[in-house]
């Protein structure tokens, strides 16, 4: 692994973006290494794009903020306007698979479509769970930290009565990533 | 043929559903995007109850 | 606590007044410090502590004066605009000696200007906000567990000068999720004010040589008047100026003649770097990583990071600005802080402000720049 | 949108406001009630404070002013004592008003200078986010009441009718025809003048409540008031849990800027006598 | 000097007010009401804030805290809330109290915290040389209203009443043995409390309004007053012009700290069960 | 006025107001400001002027600040503890560039200290009082004469630069009698807010050259939002970096950029002395007679009497302090101005504070001891 | 004799002449400075009216 | 006369010192000369010693409080106890003929005595005139201002219906020392 990876999620407000930054920054503490997370706050998120950013690293984290992403995961077409613009080559896209007609795209930046809206609401019955299916589906390709992690995160991040649905969506949405990548081979 | 005409705005529509619930015929539904969508146009009365709940200015009902 | 876990700067802040011994909290919701009021109604009922929302910032800090005269150790929490609120109470806190920790968040301002994003705009107004001549002390972490840490020596600090203590944070620092373990070496012994002795006589403000009053709480027995007043040995009112003087350089002197205790910093290559970086709360971050990265193409720079911002120990920085190319001080306003490395460095040390107020934090790379571009 | 919202919105929008929140409802009414009075938008001056409502302000194509935080009235007052001829409308948050204002608020009521105060009541604090304001009910939620509020809450009607206000109405934003006639009345009222106006905030009040729907606002808006004809009407038994609405108090009393002038014509007289 | 008044002054007369202040005669009638009251003086806090009257903590032989002007009742509610077994009693000047202290006042009303505010009407910023205060009646003189007062005045028993005090009373400094008794009730209350006292200030108040010597004041209190329990057998007109006397409005609610304490309990039956 | 009459410091102030075509004022009392009030609740009824005596400080400064968006010339007066509750407002003042004039009639401090007694402990409140990174501009009369024309000149500068104006008078000032002549040749022409032109089109917040938007008053037509949120030119809410960094910057600009117009002082023997004091407010008098004393004795010493506290000439005022044997500086407070002159100041140059904050006044014969001292 | 011994502490007295003027029994006189004096002590009734009045705590009515 | 003279006088809250010291100053104004007038503001002169001051000269004044006294007037035994003290060799003070047992003077003061209160309340009829008695009497001995600039000044400073009076009161005040000092050579 790199030595620091920064990762943007971006949405609306109430995708739970942020809930979704956390439950990845608390499992990469939780595999012992350093992280960071912060957000866009107030009424400017409210109806706007929203976004959350975590650094993961082994190292002591300096600048707290996200500078330059390795990883961007988009929920909204106002998010991919506004958030991938900075993105540099050899950096990571993930979409949700309803988003159209979004900007063009800095050079060399790979692109995973999944619909994880669908993927929630759908299969899971529950819109509320699109951030952690969207956890999923991000460390299913990144491997950011260990699923074990990722699921101790999600109990604390949670109330009781939550938690098991949001380990399913995490798991669903990690297979499908896993799934693709497989398929990818 | 009805009276009146529902002219709405769906840019600034929030889906808050108000206009959904609060007319008195019917006349909103939702799409998919969960924004209002007008469903019952001819049932409409005039009654403005839409209208003035709106709360993002989206709906004007006029006399045809 | 021994795992570590992502806890923001705000969280830490509380959790690090409980660990302090508070159990007082009176405030007024402001962003960005919410979530520290929201911490405390949520834990206090829990842990024999009292939340209350006041009205205003000005019954906020009149609250936890109130509280502090009774013997709780209190805090308050606000951001600019509340800040201001409480300039006058703070004057009377240092007044009448009453320990008190107010922890400013620090958005963009002046006035509600950008409520949500971060500055460092009110470090001159921590030292200057209020009438008349006061000494003040005044902390900025730079991380979730130094604000928890910090929290504690704010109170400590409180407890043991009798003022009030601002801890200062910016707004990023207060919003900040990242890893957070407390050790227990980590932590500071935790400070009470100082009572009376039994069977001495009591005289309220006596101007012993510690300069510090011990005075007891409320209800403890020895009765006794506060007043904002400038006020003789015994409390009470005086206008003589030989007591009028003796007072108002006794509670400058107390903690103007412990600069050098209260003033903590911590160095990186101060003294055989070419250019000196000093930066403090969330910009030292910045900071630290752009002096790494300059150091990697071999420029040599230097990090001084002051935890305490008010007072300063001037003959320190100075020494530490002696010789060097020229010292940069990047800050969230337009040079505040500059301003006072300016009159403690030496005449021939170029002090460069690196100022910025858009809401947005200092990138490393602004600062790298600005360190390339001096030493052309 | 209908022709009198255009006349009197900036061309600003959207608004910031969350969806369902009933801000937007408060302002449709301004507008209707606005245009109805047929007053000059150039001599009309709209003051804020600070919180979701006091945006508002932004919105309107008035001389508009938004203040700070619990200050709309002080700022209105300078302005109305200045330009006695201008129309002043002032827009506050329950914690705007109550809160922080609370003082500014009292005494414009006692001072009874002629302006219309609209005070938006979302039962919370909205723009910070969710915390209680003095106007939360007690018991309920926000987010510095977990465990549901323990502070007794005002009767801002009462407050305001104990500090001698001369006109006192309570409006809501379900009873939108209501609420635009008691604008009409207040602000032809010859003096200070006060609506509290029941609206919801799904987002800060009511997802803590079991209300997070904004129709489950509305509806519990709809079946907690009753208009004020009807309550006179019943006993006190029957009124109990139930809000009421309408003007709950009107008064006659010297206005501020007529008190002072009479006071001016006094010296003058004195002069030239 | 009376023995009860020995025991709860300080030993530093004479103090600072003018000949003929009322501040004199509340401090006695404070005294022996404490006295009667039994209660602790390590266990007292006597709470004021700026104005001659709040110069009265100086004089009490308690735990007194000598604020900023208008904010003793903050002060007080973290001292109370502290400590809730403490009896606190808060002295303010109608400034004090009812100008730049009017919200503080409000919500403490609002509150119900356990304590007793005992506020000083001398009609008149003292302190500061006779300016005119929100209690000083309109039309009356004042150094900033020479041409008389264009500012209506508070009924600050009636705001008390507005804002939701469960106990207000009026006495005054010629009824001096009911004054001691209605601070007696006032205390006794479990709730926050307030006692208005008519004053004299005979030289800032009396002075510009044909008042000068402070027998003036004290007869015009003693004919402009009337205890509520003949006011209450009295017709409107006769009653008009006159300024009623007693206890005005007592009503039960849920103190501050119980109410408080009562959630924390909650907090641990749910813990433990 | 043709004769010269004994008139008051705060009387001459009120006096200038009116002159300076102010017609409103609001104000809370406080010692030792009031006269100022209690002159305009007597002058204005008769002068188609307005007085309000509002419910407290924070009020009062809201209605000068509405009353000028009104198109009132406006001001309020008050001290220390009244002073401290207006910051909040005094920033909004700055960030929404409404013309105001606070009258700040300096009493000794912290917190109620000696209400009755004078001090200059104010200085850099006026400076920092307020959160986030604004300017300000405060001038300092010296006597009955100075404060009328100043109070004039504190107008002026509130028009033209569309910013509160603070006008610190210190106890002994405004409440000193003395002669009092103003001929009209001494009156300085009187300044109004720039106004939008006629025909063009109308940008409420332009970021012009001049730095100083052009708005009209409410009710001249065209209708436009002030808000104390950062803005953009249209004056409505933006936190778009570029637009918050142009703006902040310009606010400040506006004063900092024009320090050389703004910054009045009168020197006396400056720069053939060799020891150099500074002195402003009633203290400057105390200087100037120290002066002459000791010029009389053969000692050379000289005197710059800033008129203009804030925004400093740090230029002139450097070049002022150059080659003297020591630059001392009496004042009513721990050394305030002198960390400023201490930073303007070459290195070479003794900075010699010379504090005092006893609630009496500095006399003649005290600076005059220290001079000596310093030429040992 | 008189039941009633009363005191008054001139010291305190700022003759104010409340006393003088409130005493039923106009046991209080004025003496040349102005200050309150007892001239008809014996006239006391205890009624405490005095004592409670003077703003200066210069009274006391004892019973003998 | 000399270069400057600095007066003060004292008293107790109530006894018009500072109108009295606002009278003399505003006379020498209108005699073309220059003046100040200080005086101690507050609570504290409640009750108490209240001072006013004034300084008169023919150039500028810089420093406008009184350091060294030239003349000290005292109308109580307060003001004589406290504001006594500084008065330098070759200054004057004079004394209400009340007052007794006042504390002992420095080296080389010359004292006067006259009745002033009692002037003013027996002669006059009005206590409240006492200060204007007491300016007659200062300006009887040192000749400070002229009596027509006194006289005007007077018409300034009061109401229309008290300016008869404390012109007669400042010429009683005024006369008598005119006496006193003819007596005397
Ligand atoms: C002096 C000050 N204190 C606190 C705040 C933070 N603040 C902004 S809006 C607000 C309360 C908003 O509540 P309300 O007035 O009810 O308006 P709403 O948002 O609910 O419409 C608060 C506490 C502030 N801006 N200024
Ligand atoms: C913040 C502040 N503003 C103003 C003052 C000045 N001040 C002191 S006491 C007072 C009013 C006193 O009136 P009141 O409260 O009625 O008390 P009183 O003197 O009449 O007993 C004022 C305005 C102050 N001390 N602090
Ligand atoms: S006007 Fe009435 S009936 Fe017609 S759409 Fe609106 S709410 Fe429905
Ligand atoms: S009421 Fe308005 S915003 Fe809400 S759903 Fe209907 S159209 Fe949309
Ligand atoms: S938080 Fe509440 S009041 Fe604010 S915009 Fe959203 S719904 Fe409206
Ligand atoms: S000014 Fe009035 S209130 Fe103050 S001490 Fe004198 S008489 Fe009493
Ligand atoms: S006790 Fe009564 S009768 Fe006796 S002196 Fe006092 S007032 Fe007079
Ligand atoms: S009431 Fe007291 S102070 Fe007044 S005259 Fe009588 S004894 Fe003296
Ligand atoms: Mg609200
Ligand atoms: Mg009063």
């Amino acid at each position: 692994m790199a030595e620091k990876y920064s990762i943007r999620l971006g949405g609306t407000g109430g995708q739970g973006i942020i809930k979704g930054a956390m439950v990845l920054a608390e499992a990469a503490i939780i595999d012992g290494k350093n992280a960071t997370q912060t957000q866009v706050y107030g009424p400017e998120s409210r109806g706007g794009a929203t976004k959350a950013e975590v650094n993961i690293s082994n190292e002591r984290i300096l600048f707290p903020l996200v500078s330059s992403p390795n990883i961007v995961l988009c929920l909204s077409i106002g998010a991919w306007q506004t958030f991938t613009k900075d993105m540099p080559p050899g950096s990571t896209l993930i979409l949700d698979s309803s988003l159209e007609n979004g900007p063009a795209l800095p050079e060399g930046v790979t692109v995973y479509r999944f619909p994880m809206i669908k993927m929630a609401y759908e299969d899971l019955g529950n819109i509320l769970s699109t951030n952690i299916v969207a956890v999923g589906v991000l460390n299913g390709l990144m491997k950011l930290v260990s699923s074990d992690a990722a699921e101790r995160s999600i109990a604390i991040g949670f109330k009781k009565t939550f938690v098991d649905g949001n380990i399913k969506a995490y798991e669903l949405g990690y297979q499908a990533a896993r799934e693709y990548l497989q398929a990818a081979k | 043929m009805a009276k009146y005409q529902v002219l709405l705005n769906k840019a600034l529509c929030k889906s808050c559903e108000i206009c959904v619930e609060l007319c008195p015929k019917k006349v909103f539904g939702r799409d998919k995007t969960g924004k209002a969508e007008v469903v019952n146009a001819d049932n409409c009365i005039g009654c403005l109850i839409c209208e003035e709940h709106c709360p993002d200015f989206c709906i004007e009902v006029r006399e045809k | 606590m021994v795992e570590a876990r992502l806890v923001q700067g705000n969280e830490a802040c509380a959790l690090g007044a409980i660990a302090a011994g508070a159990t007082f909290y009176a405030g007024y919701p402001i962003t960005p410090s919410t979530e520290i009021a929201e911490q405390m109604s949520a834990l206090y009922p829990k842990k024999d502590g009292k939340f209350i929302q006041m009205e205003d910032e000005i019954a906020s800090i009149g609250a936890i004066i109130g509280a502090s005269c009774a013997g709780a150790k209190a805090f308050t929490a606000t951001s600019g605009p509340g800040f201001s609120l409480m300039q006058e109470l703070i004057g009377y806190a240092a007044m009448t000696e009453v320990p008190i920790v107010i922890v400013d968040v620090m958005r963009a301002g002046p006035s509600t200007g950008l409520p949500t994003l971060s500055s460092q705009g009110d470090i001159q107004q921590a030292r200057w906000g209020t009438h008349g001549d006061h000494s003040i002390i005044a902390l900025a972490p730079a991380s979730v567990e130094e604000t928890y840490l910090m929290t504690i020596d704010a109170f400590n600090f409180a407890e043991k000068y009798r003022t009030p203590v601002i801890l200062l944070l910016d707004e990023i620092i207060g919003h900040l999720k990242e890893r957070f373990l407390i050790t227990p070496d980590m932590m500071p012994p935790i400070i009470n004010r100082q009572k009376p002795q039994a069977g001495q006589e009591f005289v309220p403000y006596k101007n012993t040589q510690e300069l510090i009053p011990a005075l007891p709480d409320f209800g403890e027995g020895s009765r006794y008047h506060v007043t904002g007043l400038t006020h003789n040995e015994q409390g009470f009112y005086s206008s003589k100026p030989e007591i009028v003087e003796s007072f108002i350089n006794r509670i400058n002197a107390k903690i103007e003649d412990n600069s050098e205790e209260i003033f903590r910093c911590n160095g990186y290559n101060v003294e055989d770097c070419e250019v000196l970086l000093i930066a403090y709360g969330s910009i030292s971050r910045s900071a630290e990583e752009a002096m790494n990265n300059l150091r990697r193409e071999g420029i040599n720079v230097g990090l001084l990071r002051p935890q305490t911002i008010w007072p300063l120990n001037e003959a320190l920085i100075g020494d530490a600005c002696c010789g060097k190319k020229a010292v940069i001080i990047p800050e969230m306003n337009l040079g505040q802080y500059a301003r006072e490395i300016e009159r403690c460095a030496p005449d021939d040390v170029p002090v460069v402000s690196l100022p910025k107020v858009d809401g947005t934090m200092i990138f490393p790379s602004e600062i790298e720049e600005l360190v390339r571009e001096v030493l052309k | 949108m209908r022709e009198v919202y255009q006349k009197i919105f900036r061309d600003n929008l959207p608004h910031i406001w969350c969806a369902g929140c009933g801000n937007g409802i408060v302002m449709s009414a301004f507008a209707r009630a606005y245009d109805k009075l047929g007053l000059d938008k150039d001599k009309t001056v709209g003051v804020s404070g600070i919180g979701c409502s006091s945006r508002i302000t932004g919105y309107l194509d008035l001389n508009t002013l938004h203040t700070a935080h619990g200050r709309a009235l002080p700022f209105a007052t300078g302005v109305k004592m200045t330009r006695p001829e201008f129309a002043v409308f002032v827009f506050m948050g329950d914690g705007d008003c109550a809160a922080i204002g609370g003082n500014h608020f009292i005494h414009a009521c006692r001072r009874n200078m002629d302006m219309t105060a609209i005070i938006i009541n979302n039962y919370i604090y909205g723009m910070t986010g969710g915390q209680f304001s003095p106007l939360t009910p007690f018991g309920s939620k926000a987010s510095t009441a977990p465990y549901g509020s323990v502070d007794r809450n005002f009767d801002i009607c009462s407050l305001a009718i104990g500090a001698g206000a001369t006109f006192v109405a309570r409006g809501d934003v379900y009873h939108t025809k209501q609420l635009e006639k008691l604008i009409i009345e207040a602000h032809e009222h010859k003096g200070f003048s006060v609506i509290e106006v029941l609206s919801t905030c799904p987002i800060s009040y009511g997802r803590r409540n079991k209300m997070p729907k904004p129709m489950d606002l509305m509806n519990y808006i709809k079946d907690v008031t009753i208009a004020k004809e009807r309550a006179d009407k019943m006993t006190a038994e029957e009124i109990a849990g139930k809000i009421v609405t309408g003007v709950l108090h009107q008064s006659a009393a010297v206005e501020y800027n007529e008190a002072y002038m009479a006071m001016v014509e006094k010296l003058e007289v004195g002069k030239n006598g």
